[in-house]
């Protein structure tokens, strides 16, 4: 019997996997095709660069909330976490004259210290992640107006700030491509979570939690701390998205924020994450991010007016999913 | 081999022949072949991944199927959906459980068929009816229970319930008495042989060799998707047919019993108790032994497992491991202190679905392959994954199969397999085999017999007095809640039902230890 | 070139307020030729979503653009994008600090807001409790409109307190809402201002659910706000002009592509109106439904 | 046989039951004695009456939202399509001169109408809710944009309009208790969510398929059908909001809309309805919106600043489900 089963072990479809993958674009592909036939001006490296740029804090959000998500949970509180972040950086930058370091280091702590608080509402006290991060949501979003007294706080004092941004590394290098350092950041932050979320321990709970979360404490799992890991860690990226909306804006803005939790939640629900948990990607979620910056983009692009931008908007995220929804049943 | 068995006048309920069915990277079902007779129990035999389900749910109008015709009275029929089949007459009693956790048990009972008055739902009658269906089973269950609530043995029962209301000419139960104890799987014959009567054609899927002996008229044999053969029943050893299922035959083991009675207590529970659940139950097991628990449903033994193991909460009671006192406040402290514990319900507690089986099987022993900076070690896990795959028979077509797509059998296995691989000095198996076929049966008692043969403590807890017989060095039985006696390993079955059914609280058995 | 094409990107867009603006655009585009789109986000918070705006629409090389910034220092790099690409900018409704734009069509809401208490101080006689209801906590106009109304009452008025300040996002039912707290709280309270349409036609509201007769003063105009004024619900309210905002500002733009030199500030002024003097044509002018 | 049987069969924990239900109202009356000691003008006729009054449109859009989410969907369409149907009330009384009754039922098949669509994409299209009403909310908005010319439609021609919310025929009867009409019809919509969930068999599969929805179909029931059923149930509840706004306003406001869904949502969980489906009850949604109410209108009435009442609104929302989970375990 032992031997009769053994050469059915194989390790796994690869192959096909990579081509399903590939095909995972083509939503995003067939919008870009049809917006550069639509307007000459769309296809044009300025605006490229307009997209990515435009992407850059919804994805970093968006990843935030993808690792949240794929345990099952939810994260209402990553717009205005994000707001609270750039508000702390600009405490120790502008109100105390710190270095710059010091200050993005604050805002990732401070998004860190928020996911802490978040999770273990969530896994101890076991309020539903709703509630947990829509309380968040206000307590953050209060503080951040109390903190800087309702006013934007500017980065005047910390020159290169803005940079963090808006400066372009790569465009020293090849300055043909002047991608923008806030896009760098994106890829870095993306790469940084696909690993987590591959390779290591935390990644790897992060699914079971949002498979079968009995399941994984029946394991002898400590499910509370690791759950506790995955809420911190979603903070801490928030933080840095936190650091590249001050950037952008030279400025934290404290009444920002609220409202883009749907676009990050939306940027990975589009993007194949399920929202009941156990699966999700993070290449998933930045397709969904820039299909969204895409749709924005290319609209503007076309002058198509407001209130049609929106009609449009809907149809195609729902057409977007649709069409993903079919590929994967045709595969 | 395999012997054709003709059939009787009348003619056949269903004839499904040449029926083919893949799934991405499975062939299911290769030119299977499956006849019912009217008023016949009609036993569906295979290893696990065998293809029994699949054909049943083709059979059902749950999966459509890529090949071969499908006859009911004679005539060809396209069963497309799940109330197609209903309409014609099939009714169909899932492996995996399908009801409605948040609605009552009658509620279950007849989802989509509720009785109304004036447009409003009539609940008296429909509790009514439910309880007029439990009581013609025999059973005592307050219809207006919410089903998750229910112990897995009462879902089933719930389950076959809702088969019995539908009144089907075909009557499909896949694995129906996985999850019974003896008393209830009496009733179930009960039932069965009054609808056999009625001409009722009946489906039986069951692991339980007895049971086929005991209730089946033919029996057909599958492997690997394919059609083996049709036997009749009463005239085939049971050797024959296992010999059909697994394409060899299998030796029969005996357990050899080494002498643990001087080894060293490795697990001693003091005084639990909780409630009416929990009863002051107090016992030992030593390295090296297997300890058997027997008792009829609700005595309370998953009770007690959980109890120690954290998943639940105790009211009172100690818990001490090679001699000191632990304390478990939940999983993980049981698992810290070298306790493992596998669920009688895995697809609540056992499987992480969405998961494929190599994580599956390594979800407890995550840390033993994390390497700096919390990078897992993939290719370890996949070599034991792998490994065990192999060791256990488990059919996939590779370790990064979602677990969701293995048969029933197969999931069962997964879960035996991660706490394989965890290595916890002590082991408490809750209904290991259920679900599991004869040959991968007996591949498990042998690696139980091996493990407590290196010297770990195992607890089995069963429903199957002769897996308990056949594994235990010792036997504890319980009822209602508290321990009513330890019974050496060759003890009698009537000596284990009397102590199952012993409801005297006054009798305080003393337990060797 | 025939038409020119010219973006503007002001701070909101489903805002009657903003309608008005665009309203005054398309009327100024039909006039000289133009093809104007305008837009805007959905809050007067998403300083960065107006940013993505501000960049799509130079993507689109517009011969001009119209701004209103929601913070004009965030906007200063694409600004100078644009400049640096000939791109002419007129800034519109609040100005940005910075010499880039050509010419800024504005209106002083400080000034405006202390216009709306003295009028408050006229009616409740110089005396007692009153409570503002604003749009937003962080927005320019937001701020500048509590600050000219509360530091108007400070320095000319020392009889009169404002008890509360809250802000109800420019959202009429939510405005109402606060409104009517307002009120139950303070039973002595005698007028109330309403710093944007939203807040005014709420504070309204909630006067008329309570039956209260507090004196209100709103903020802008539209169907409604003028409506509550002939009735006398509302005690009257400041205008600023939107439609000449927007006419303004394409026009100047225009007049830019053109060569003409621009001045550097349009005020578009700002008015108190009330049921006496609504009819009267340079203040109907200035009015929208 | 069945006599055997009968003595097991229980009524099930009736009082408990009772007493259970008692209690969730208890961190409702926390709120409102809190308040009562803090401030002598919140425990006023008229206060209570403007509480309810505020908790009448999020309330009734609170019980549409009940009703998909016990599904084990979302809605996140409530707040749009409300602007939406009131809009349409206002094309066909105001454009059109049209009587009131054909306005009121205007605005509720436009309801139905969008539910029905929404939950076709999701039941027949296989769209994740969230994203099936992620989209109608963009295009609903868009339409009400478009439809109205992005200008309020006024009700001045249709006299009595804005007494449907307004107005209060309880006060006819009873001067003192002035109920407003508004508050009449979110209780009239509560009894008629709760009797049809508890009732009918629409309501029995509502909770059938957030419980279980792959049993449901196995069972052979029609899912498709009852889930746009439930879809549009839902819709035609949301057309109800849309009347109470319109006439609170004496207008459709085209712009407003956006937002709402999340409180509405807040106070179905608040109300203890969990998210992944298969419970809730309507009663628990009117504590939760009353909740919010209370909460909002309390803090004002304090005159909390803002910013604090938005941090003290996060740290009660989550407390009051704690406190909620805590009475549950004990119980
Ligand atoms: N939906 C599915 N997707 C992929 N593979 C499947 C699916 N359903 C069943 N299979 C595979 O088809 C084969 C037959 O499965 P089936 O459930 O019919 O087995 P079975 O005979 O009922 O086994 P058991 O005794 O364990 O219940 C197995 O290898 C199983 O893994
Ligand atoms: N989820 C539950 N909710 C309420 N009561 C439960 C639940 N699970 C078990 N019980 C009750 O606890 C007692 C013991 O449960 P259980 O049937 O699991 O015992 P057991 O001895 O393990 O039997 P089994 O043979 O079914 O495993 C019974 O009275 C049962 O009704
Ligand atoms: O001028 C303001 C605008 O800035 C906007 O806030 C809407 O209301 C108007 O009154
Ligand atoms: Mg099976
Ligand atoms: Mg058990």
């Amino acid at each position: 019997m032992t031997d009769t089963a053994a050469p059915a072990v194989k390790t796994g479809p690869r192959i096909s996997g990579a081509f399903h993958r590939l095909l995972a674009f083509s939503g995003l592909i067939a919008l870009v095709v049809a917006f550069s036939l639509a307007s000459p001006n769309f296809m044009q490296t300025q605006n490229i660069l307009a997209i990515l740029q435009a992407t850059s804090v919804n994805g970093v959000l968006a990843i935030a909330a993808t690792l949240v998500i794929i345990t099952g949970g939810i994260d209402l509180s990553v717009g205005t976490l994000m707001t609270f972040c750039a508000v702390i950086a600009g405490v120790i930058l502008t109100y105390w004259g710190l270095p710059m370091p010091l200050g993005i280091l604050g805002a990732i702590l401070a998004g860190t210290a928020s996911g802490l608080v978040s999770g273990t509402v969530i896994a101890k006290l076991k309020v539903p992640p709703f509630i947990a991060t829509l309380g968040m949501m206000l307590i953050l979003k209060g503080l951040s107006l109390v903190i800087s007294g309702t006013r934007p706080i500017y980065f005047n004092d910390t020159p290169g700030f803005n940079q963090i941004a808006l400066g372009s590394v790569v465009g020293q290098v090849f300055p043909a491509v002047p991608v923008p350092n806030g896009v760098m950041i994106l890829f870095a932050v993306a790469l940084l979570a696909a690993f987590v979320l591959g390779k290591t321990a935390l990644g790897r709970y992060t699914f079971a939690l949002g498979s079968n979360e009995e399941a994984v404490r029946l394991s002898g799992v400590n499910v509370d701390r690791w759950k506790i890991g995955v809420y911190a860690m979603a903070g801490g990226i928030v933080g840095v998205a936190g650091v590249l909306i001050a950037s952008r804006l030279n400025s934290a803005q404290p009444a920002l924020g609220q409202g883009y939790e749907l676009d990050a939640i939306a940027a990975v629900v589009i993007g194949g994450t399920s929202l009941s948990g156990g699966r999700g990607t993070i290449l998933g979620t930045l397709i969904g991010a820039l299909i969204i910056s895409v749709l924005a983009n290319g609209l503007r692009i076309l002058s198509v007016a407001q209130e049609w931008q929106t009609v449009v908007t809907g149809c195609i995220i729902i057409l977007a999913v649709y069409a993903d929804i079919l590929r994967r049943r045709t595969l | 081999m395999s012997a054709e068995v003709g059939s009787g006048a009348p003619g056949p309920l269903v004839e499904m022949t040449d029926i083919d069915k893949s799934f991405p990277g499975v062939r299911a079902l290769a030119k299977a072949r499956f006849e019912l007779l009217p008023g016949e129990v009609h036993a569906l035999m295979g290893e696990n991944g065998a293809g029994k389900s699949t054909l049943m749910k083709i059979l059902s109008g749950v999966y459509s199927r890529d090949g071969g015709t499908v006859l009911l009275n004679g005539q060809p029929v396209e069963i497309t959906s799940p109330r197609q089949a209903q309409d014609l007459g099939i009714g169909i009693i899932h492996q995996e459980l399908a009801l409605m956790r948040d609605l009552t048990a009658a509620q279950n009972i007849f989802i989509g068929r509720e009785p109304r008055r004036f447009g409003i739902l009539d609940e008296g009658r429909l509790n009514r009816d439910a309880a007029a269906i439990f009581a013609s089973m025999n059973l005592r269950l307050d219809p207006t229970f919410k089903v998750e609530t229910l112990t897995i043995a009462k879902q089933q029962m719930v389950e076959i319930a809702k088969a019995l209301s539908y009144r089907s000419r075909v009557l499909i139960m896949d694995e129906p008495t996985a999850a019974l104890n003896d008393a209830e799987i009496a009733e179930l014959f009960a039932i069965i042989n009054r609808l056999k009567a009625e001409g009722v054609g009946i489906v039986y899927i069951s692991h339980k060799m007895d049971e086929i002996k005991r209730i089946a008229d033919r029996v057909t044999i599958m492997r690997d998707g394919e059609y083996v053969g049709t036997v009749r029943a009463a005239d085939t050893p049971i050797e024959t047919i296992i010999s059909m299922m697994v394409g060899r035959t299998l030796s029969a083991e005996t357990l050899a019993i080494p002498n643990t009675a001087a080894a060293p207590v490795a697990l001693e529970v003091k005084n639990l108790n909780r409630g009416r659940e929990i009863r002051d139950v107090s016992f030992s097991v030593r390295r090296g032994e297997i300890l058997g628990f027997a008792g009829l449903m609700g005595a309370g033994r998953t009770e007690v497992a959980r109890a120690i193991f954290g998943a639940d909460r105790r009211e009172s009671g100690e818990v001490w491991v090679h001699g000191k006192r632990v304390g478990i406040a939940s999983p993980k402290d049981a698992v810290a202190a070298g306790i493992g514990y596998l669920s009688e319900d895995r697809k609540h507690f056992g499987l992480a679905i969405g998961l494929d089986v190599r994580n599956n099987i390594a979800l407890a022993s995550l840390p033993r392959f994390t390497g700096p900076g919390g990078v897992l070690d993939e290719a370890g896990m996949q070599k034991e994954a792998v490994a065990y795959i192999r060791t256990l028979a488990i059919k996939t077509p590779s370790d990064t199969q979602e677990a969701r797509l293995l048969s029933g059998g197969n999931q069962q296995k997964v879960v035996i397999a991660k706490w394989l691989l965890r290595d916890c000095d002590i082991l408490i198996f809750d209904e290991p085999t259920r679900g599991i076929d004869v040959g991968a049966k007996s591949e498990i008692y042998k690696l139980l017999n091996g493990l407590a043969a290196e010297g770990k403590a195992i607890i089995v807890i069963s429903s199957e007095l002769p897996e308990v017989l056949r594994l235990s060095h010792r036997i504890a039985v319980m009822c209602e809640g508290r321990l009513t006696g330890i019974l050496p390993g060759g003890a009698s079955q009537e000596e284990i039902m009397r102590l199952a059914t012993l409801r005297e609280p006054a009798m305080q058995v003393r337990h060797a230890g | 070139q025939d038409t020119y094409d010219i973006a503007m990107i002001s701070k909101g867009f489903q805002h009657q307020f903003w309608q008005a603006v665009k309203a005054g655009a398309d009327k100024a585009a039909a006039e000289f030729g133009a093809n104007v789109t305008f837009e805007g986000p959905e809050s007067e918070s998403q300083v960065d979503r107006q940013m993505d705006m501000l960049a799509a629409a130079l993507s689109r090389q517009p011969d001009a653009i119209g701004f209103a910034a929601l913070d004009s220092q965030a906007a200063v790099p694409l600004l100078q994008q644009a400049a640096d690409a000939g791109i002419p900018i007129i800034a519109f409704d609040s100005g940005v600090d910075s010499d880039i734009p050509l010419s800024t069509a504005t209106t002083d809401n400080v000034a405006a807001a202390a216009l709306a208490a003295d009028k408050m101080a006229e009616l409740i006689g110089d005396e007692g409790k009153v409570a503002v209801v604003a749009h937003d906590q962080t927005s320019r106009t937001g701020i500048d409109r509590v600050d000219g109304f509360v530091n108007r009452m400070a320095e000319a008025h020392p009889n009169i307190e404002v008890v509360t300040v809250q802000y109800g996002a420019g959202d009429q039912l939510q405005s109402t809402e606060i409104t009517k707290s307002i009120l139950l709280a303070n039973p002595d309270l005698k007028g109330i201002f309403g710093a944007n349409e939203g807040s005014a036609i709420g504070v309204a509201n909630g006067k008329t659910e309570l039956g209260s007769d507090i004196v209100v003063i709103g903020f802008d105009s539209g169907a409604a706000q003028k409506g509550m004024i002939t009735s006398g619900v509302m005690a009257g309210a400041i205008t600023q002009n939107p439609v000449g905002i927007g006419y303004e500002t394409v026009k100047a733009a225009i007049g830019a592509l053109n060569g003409e030199t621009l001045p550097e500030v349009i005020d578009t002024g700002f008015f108190y109106y009330d049921a006496s003097n609504m009819a009267d044509p340079e203040i109907a002018a200035v009015l929208y439904d």
